[in-house]
């Protein structure tokens, strides 16, 4: 289990940290998460997403919602 | 929310592919269940053969994995038998519309107080990207080499023609979209049917030209258009496009119910026999 | 004298096992004139799990087509690895994709890691080769089939246009092997346990 | 004038069918129609609503089935009824209700086959179909009554048998029996054995729902009932889901073969009339056993030691019984309404210790008494 | 390396079936994918269109053999392949193409049973069904190849036999004998024979189109010949309509059988290795028999006089060669991927003239040559 | 003219009970047939089991009566094997609609060359009047002894729903208009369907207040309102009543001619090749 | 064979006399054509229809096209 | 002293002979504690043709319940006569419509001839009671039922509200019988094929 936490940047929405959590062993690297977040949190890396910009979360849950295989949860 | 509350999390990982759209359905549905506050031991998730059916393995519900494309009849009667039981329909569009067509459109008519998911992903995934009666005429299946020269059910139309309350149609690109679609069917009394058009990346998309599951989910976003936007838009502009959101939402009379209503008759009669 | 060898093809669906399998069949059948089957194994309904094909090549009659004294085994995956290499039998010979197979089981093998897929990546610079770099290993490490049988019958089966890659892949495989051959080893092996939660890699009929 | 008990009238089989059915317990009944058994559908559709139970007709057969099994999961017990082309469609089914224990009736009213054939003769053609008509290994209990009040007992003990054992069991009427009024006393209530399925008594948790038990049966939680487990037609483990390993799947279609195996004597009911010093057999079953037993009268009044042999379940088959009688006769004669299938059976089951005389009818009539007693003369004298 | 024959393929059992069915004439397929006889299916849509053949996916396995019916009727030759749900769902319409006498070939890759089982594992659990699954009397011919070469043999010959006889004819293939690549050289186009139905000599006024032939089988007009006959699942007489006068209906059916039972011999395949001199057999078909095959080798090399019963043709049974054999053996081993249905068969044939000894294998796993070999082993010292 | 041509005169008289209306639209069939000119050696005509399935053993067509529900099925593998015959489908409401629904919406996606009557009488004549999927809400039914508590399907709206290129319903009334419904139904490319509402005094009429053969012939008259019509009046006027005509013609891809093209394409880039 | 023949009356339509055939062993006597017919032609009698008024008949040939027993011609 | 007496009842279909049938086993059955069964007989698929209803009674068991040796055949129709006279035996009673069935079977038969449908018309006033004056009739020339037995069973079984008409139609039977019993004949018969062409009346399901 990956555990990634850090302060959410003040952009005015929220205001606790996002903590992005990934199940690794369920994760099948098919790359919707790191695809399709707007606001480009991951790249795929060794066929996992990897996060590189959790600042920029704005917590839309939408990596979450649309990981199929229950690997990844926003909170 | 936490999934895991839902799941039978000895059973996980999914035996799905990579970038399946299973997983995001199935998830959709577990937050509409979430948000009505559903008692577990009273959910029926019945299913029949498919890729799609696999789900009710997973989910902590009193589950029945039945035969292919029969998950509609046995749904009737454990209905029928405990009408209190909230039962709910997992299918694949080759489950529910190939072999399983009649007890579809019976289903339908009847307007039984079930919901049904239909898993469309326009191919036969489990037997290996057989053609389906969603697959559109032309696209590529192991069955159609050349090109498919049958034309598509329409899932929603028939549906409604055949009598259901609640037809709708989300895609799991459009997720928010799906998790209200489906908490409406889970409301609505009578067949709610909500058909949600989902990537199968394996066979449907590597050789129908969207070589990866993002790609899919792309394509979804780039040809679908809400039944309000359609209602606006020119024919011509709406050609190809996959109409969503809530279709048909009506009430009719429902099945169980009026059956009961006739019990009730008879049972009046009695004590006014008496 | 009589031969009876048993190859065994083993890692995740997709990895294109079947077809190096059948590559493996025809050459011996159809190119060097001894006898051959290819079968493999599917999960239940098709989907999920781990996946196999089996080579096995013979000069008389092959009545049961299913390898159970595995002379050759080849492992793509750790999962793979864990679970089909039970059926290898004592002295036979393990190879194994260096980067993915870290466990090695406990036994009387002959073991060989060869970074399979690195090879492919990176020699070749197409990673759906991997097949054909296993291939061209399993030749040299069997000397069951003959290169020039291999190479016709891989000409015939692979797609249009992709002949001059997967030879390549295919040789750079029997490169490799040529290196490794004094270099197999036995292992003391790891708990097969400590995988069981691991993914398990989809599978797509081929 | 006489009196007679308020339990005595007349009845036809399929009457008698749905009243023992209603008697048992069944709530339940979803059918498509079909001559000859379309009546069973007709009088539970009248009866259930009174009851509070549930009549429903399905789209059809395939579905008929379908909704029993889903109705008995939910914990009801349930039935459908129907003649052979309807029973060709309810092999899937059927075949799912063996591999997930689910107990349920089906009635078979026998006519003429194959295909449309006849469907308002009489015929017992399905005998064969009731045992294999599945595909894979399955075990399978089949009924077959001889008359009015043995189709009502048989129907209890169908219902019965099928809860305790967790399995579909098949009543095979022909259309004789469901069709013929005859006079009837039905045993009173008190009388009447009902069974129900197994609760499991253990915690959910600890609860598996295909447990590998002594009996062979496993308890059974009904959907609703706070189990929440998994039911599925592939093979599975003792939990209930999908496995693959051998072990696992050898134990399984095993245990569900020896539910059976290990409790013939509770299965198999077999009726024998003058079978002691008897140097001939008839063995015949159904309507044709009616025949059988007035060709045996008389017979037995020209002095001829003939007996008469009726099982009343044909699945399991007797094997041991008849086996331990075989040698006492010369020949045993099986008519049937059919081309010999019970007759390869006894043929089986007797293994050359005496000779098997096949009497075959497939026309639409039934078989008469006086063309078994000619037979019965004609072996007496060989 | 070799120079081989151009007819010698590396292929698989499925891709066997379809190559001879084309060759034999099959022009019309019709389908409902099911694992593990999928790739028929596929081969067939990828082939047929190139060669002026249809090829269509129905909507279920009812629909599938319906439709393969109807095109036979019109004159195509006609099969679709499946596995035991889908055999099981099209049994209603088997039935009707015993009873309407109508050529076509239909293919079932046996998996593991019963209900959903074990898709993709092999098994022979479907031989009893394959004989007796849709209700009725009826006569069957059922097929069981053991290699790829003999698929593609015996599909020419099932065609073969339904356009002679007009019958449907089952082949029985298992997952192993369907999905094993192996080395096979195909006969050349003049060593194989194909045989097509018997066309009416007569104007369409005297045609009978189910006319009481001496060899039973009445000659096949085709659909839009100009005959204009009328075609039921009911009992009709010669003439093709229905009836139930008792006596007609009886020489139908007595018919249809007739036409089988005349002509066992040539329906009846059945291969021996060893028989001479041997003690002991074991009697194995489909793949089961390679491994059984194995064993007798082994066991011969160990001068165990032990021979190998293969019988290719399971239905109608080797029941005469058999109890021809009998006595010659102390013990008849039947090993087969299911409980024991042959071996029943075998033991109905034997008469006790010879002890027969089941091997059973329901695991999903193919029976291994060891296990025979051990069991030979076993019965040679009893 | 003389029907006589068209029938086979030994199997007469009819097996049809006194005023039942099989034998009103056969009579329309075969007129249809005549004004069309077409070969008898070159129609087929197919039914599957009830009491219109009966249809097929009185005209001296090419005739084959199949099992109960699948005559579509059995009529697709014909045509398919022989595009150029005539197919001709006979069934009753149960038998394309019931047990034959899968078959039914199929055919008509597909949309393949034939022409389907359904013989509609509201029930299972055959079997002794069990209430069909278009016996009314309320109406008897041997197996609904107390009204049935089952919606009813709109047969015409169904087959549309699923692809047929025409659709049409009449009544055995109102024949002259059945006559031409018919017509064209038969000249029609690709799916065509005609529902012929048609009397069974025996079971629906004699309980279902329409005592006599002539009172249900009436009670069509009384009931029924032409497409044309209907589009003037208000819905409230429409309530309860049968719509007949036209209700649907268009053209859309045929199967076999789709089959057929693909055929055509293959053969194309095939002499390319050479 | 029951076989009416009657001039037709000169009322302007068709001038050649109307025949109605009736195939008495196939009529059931269900009476459609009797109370369906505009003009009265016929009336029911020993459950089989008698014609009492040929000379109304307009030869709208309604009656023939509903017998649904094939017994009715008009000619 | 044992009995054993089998009673055929034919017609066309919707003649009510299934419902005589019941009420006369009923009767002997319930009311006059003998043994009876009733069976009938329908056309292919449930339409067509003549339709019986038979009865036999005893005061033994019944093992087969058809009857083979008809000791009083009721014909309503010359279809039904033609069709079903067969079985009735030697010096066995044949009862016949004397409007309906105009050409007699040739055999040894106690023929009695009564306008039944006729008394139903005209003496009750109902076409449809004919199958209740035949129930009379019939009860008188059999002797193996009671009267009030009849009466009884048929109180039970016919329509509430119709009782009396039903009986007094049974009655109007009765007398009839009573006047005829000394009227029985014998027949030459007429050829039965003559009235092969004839219309078969609608069958109905009851
Ligand atoms: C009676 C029967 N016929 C065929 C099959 C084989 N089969 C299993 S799943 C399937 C189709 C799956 O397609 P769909 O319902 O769309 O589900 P998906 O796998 O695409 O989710 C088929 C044909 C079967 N199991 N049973
Ligand atoms: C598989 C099967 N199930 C049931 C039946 C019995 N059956 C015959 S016809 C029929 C229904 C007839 O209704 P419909 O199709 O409306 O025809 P109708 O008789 O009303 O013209 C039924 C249920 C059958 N023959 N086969
Ligand atoms: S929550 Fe939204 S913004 Fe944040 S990582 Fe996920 S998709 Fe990107
Ligand atoms: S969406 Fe889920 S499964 Fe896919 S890459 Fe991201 S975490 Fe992994
Ligand atoms: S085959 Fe397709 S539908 Fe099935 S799991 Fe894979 S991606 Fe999903
Ligand atoms: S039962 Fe109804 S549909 Fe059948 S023939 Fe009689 S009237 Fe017609
Ligand atoms: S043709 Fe018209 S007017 Fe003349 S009798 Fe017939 S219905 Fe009456
Ligand atoms: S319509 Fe035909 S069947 Fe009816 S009464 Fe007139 S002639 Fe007779
Ligand atoms: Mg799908
Ligand atoms: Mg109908």
């Amino acid at each position: 289990m990956t555990t990634t936490t850090t302060p959410r940047p003040s952009n005015g929405k929220a205001t606790t940290p996002v903590q992005i959590l990934l199940e690794a062993p369920w994760c099948k690297g098919c790359a919707i998460c790191a695809d399709l977040c707007a606001k480009n949190v991951f790249v795929m890396k060794n066929n996992l997403p990897m996060i590189v910009n959790l600042s920029a979360c704005t917590r839309c849950m939408l990596c979450e919602m649309r990981c199929p295989d229950f690997a990844l949860t926003v909170i | 929310m936490n999934y895991m509350n839902y799941l039978r999390k000895e059973r996980m990982p999914l035996i799905w592919c990579t970038g399946c759209g299973n997983g995001i359905v199935l998830k959709s549905l577990l937050r509409a269940v979430e948000r009505l506050g559903w008692d577990k031991n009273e959910i029926v998730m019945v299913s029949g053969i498919g890729c799609s059916s696999r789900t009710s393995g997973y989910v902590d519900f009193n589950t029945v994995h039945t035969t292919h494309g029969r998950a509609l009849a046995f749904a009737t009667g454990i209905k029928m038998a405990r009408p209190e039981l909230k039962v709910i329909v997992c299918s694949g569009d080759g489950d529910s519309t190939a072999i399983g067509g009649n007890h579809f459109i019976h289903t339908a008519r009847r307007n039984i107080d079930l919901t049904l998911l239909v898993f469309n992903n326009n191919i036969y995934g489990m037997t290996g990207g057989q053609y389906s009666p969603t697959t559109p005429m032309g696209g590529w299946g192991s069955t159609a080499p050349y090109g498919n020269a049958e034309s598509a059910f329409d899932i929603c139309g028939l549906a409604a023609a055949a009598g259901a309350s609640y037809v709708a149609r989300g895609t799991v690109y459009h997720v928010m979209q799906l998790d209200k679609l489906i908490e409406g069917a889970l409301l609505k009394k009578g067949f709610s049917i909500v058909e949600a058009i989902t990537p199968c990346p394996t066979y449907f998309g590597r050789h129908n030209n969207q070589k990866t599951p993002v790609a899919m989910m792309n394509w979804q976003e780039e040809n679908t258009v809400t039944a309000a936007r359609a209602a606006k838009l020119p024919p011509e502009q709406l050609k190809g496009k996959i109409i969503t959101g809530v279709l048909t939402d009506r009430d009719l009379p429902e099945y169980v119910e009026e059956y009961e209503k006739l019990v009730e008759r008879l049972r009046a009669q009695d004590n006014l026999a008496r | 004298m009589s031969f009876h060898y048993e190859i065994r093809l083993s890692g995740s669906g997709g990895q294109g096992l079947v077809l190096a399998g059948h590559i493996l069949a025809e050459a011996a059948a159809l190119y060097d004139g001894n006898n051959a089957t290819q079968s493999q194994s599917y999960g239940p309904e098709a989907r999920g799990g781990a996946s196999r094909s089996e080579v096995i090549i013979s000069d008389g009659d092959i009545d049961y087509p299913k390898a159970t004294h595995v002379d050759l085994m080849l492992a793509l995956t750790q999962q793979a690895c864990n679970k089909y290499v039970g059926d290898l039998r004592a002295g036979g010979i393990l190879l194994v994709d260096a980067n993915e197979v870290a466990n090695l089981p406990h036994g009387d093998y002959k073991i060989y890691a060869a970074p399979i897929a690195q090879i492919a990546e990176q020699e070749v610079g197409k990673k759906v080769v991997t097949n054909m770099v296993a291939l061209g290993l399993i030749t040299e490490l069997s000397q069951v089939v003959t290169t020039a049988a291999v190479e016709q019958a891989l000409r015939k089966r692979v797609p249009k246009g992709t002949e001059e890659i997967n030879l390549k892949a295919f040789h750079k495989g029997r490169e490799a092997a040529l290196k490794l051959q004094n270099h197999s080893f036995s292992s003391t092996g790891a708990e097969n346990g400590a995988l069981a939660n691991e993914v398990e890699a989809p599978f797509s009929l081929e | 004038m006489k009196t007679l008990t308020p339990r005595t009238h007349m009845m036809a089989g399929n009457t008698a069918c749905v009243e023992a059915a209603l008697l048992a317990g069944v709530r339940f009944y979803a059918g498509y129609p079909i001559t000859p058994s379309s009546e069973i559908a007709e009088l539970m559709a009248r009866r259930l609503p009174l009851l509070g139970g549930k009549f429903i007709q399905m789209e059809d057969e395939i579905a008929s089935i379908a909704a029993i099994i889903g109705a008995s999961l939910a914990g009801m017990k349930a039935m459908t009824a129907t003649s052979g082309p309807g029973f060709s469609l309810m092999q899937e089914n059927l075949g799912y209700a063996c591999m997930t224990e689910v107990p349920c009736l089906i009635v078979n009213v026998q006519r003429g086959g194959p295909s449309t054939g006849l469907p308002t003769s009489p015929a017992q053609s399905d005998v064969m179909q009731a045992r294999w008509g599945t595909h894979g290994d399955h075990p399978i209990i089949a009924l077959a009554p001889s008359s009015v009040r043995e189709t009502f007992d048989e129907t209890i003990r169908g219902l019965n048998l099928s809860e305790k054992y967790r399995v579909p069991v098949i009543l095979l009427l022909d259309e004789i029996v469901a069709h013929v009024n005859e006079k009837v006393t039905l045993p009173s209530t008190e009388e009447i054995e009902i069974i129900a399925r197994t609760k499991p008594l253990e915690a959910s948790e600890q609860y598996l729902p295909f447990a590998h038990t002594a009996s062979g049966v496993p308890p059974m939680a009904n959907i609703g009932e706070g189990y929440r487990y998994h039911v599925t037609g592939l093979a599975h483990d003792e939990s209930g889901f999908p496995t693959g390993e051998a072990k696992k799947v050898d134990a399984l279609i095993r245990r569900l073969h020896r539910k059976i195996d290990d409790h013939l004597d509770d299965i198999i009911q077999i009726k024998t009339e003058y079978l002691e010093g008897a140097e001939l057999a008839v063995f015949a079953y159904g309507s044709t056993a009616r025949s059988a037993r007035r060709a045996v009268l008389m017979a037995r009044e020209e002095n001829i030691p003939v007996c008469l042999i009726r099982p009343v379940t044909l699945w399991p088959f007797p094997v041991e019984q008849l086996r331990g009688w075989a040698k006492q006769f010369s020949h045993v004669l099986v008519p049937e309404m059919n081309l010999g299938q019970m007759a390869h059976e006894v043929e089986h089951a007797v293994q050359s210790a005496t000779k098997v005389v096949s009497l075959t009818r497939i026309d639409g009539e039934p078989i008469h008494p006086q063309q078994i007693f000619a037979k019965i003369k004609e072996l007496a004298q060989r």
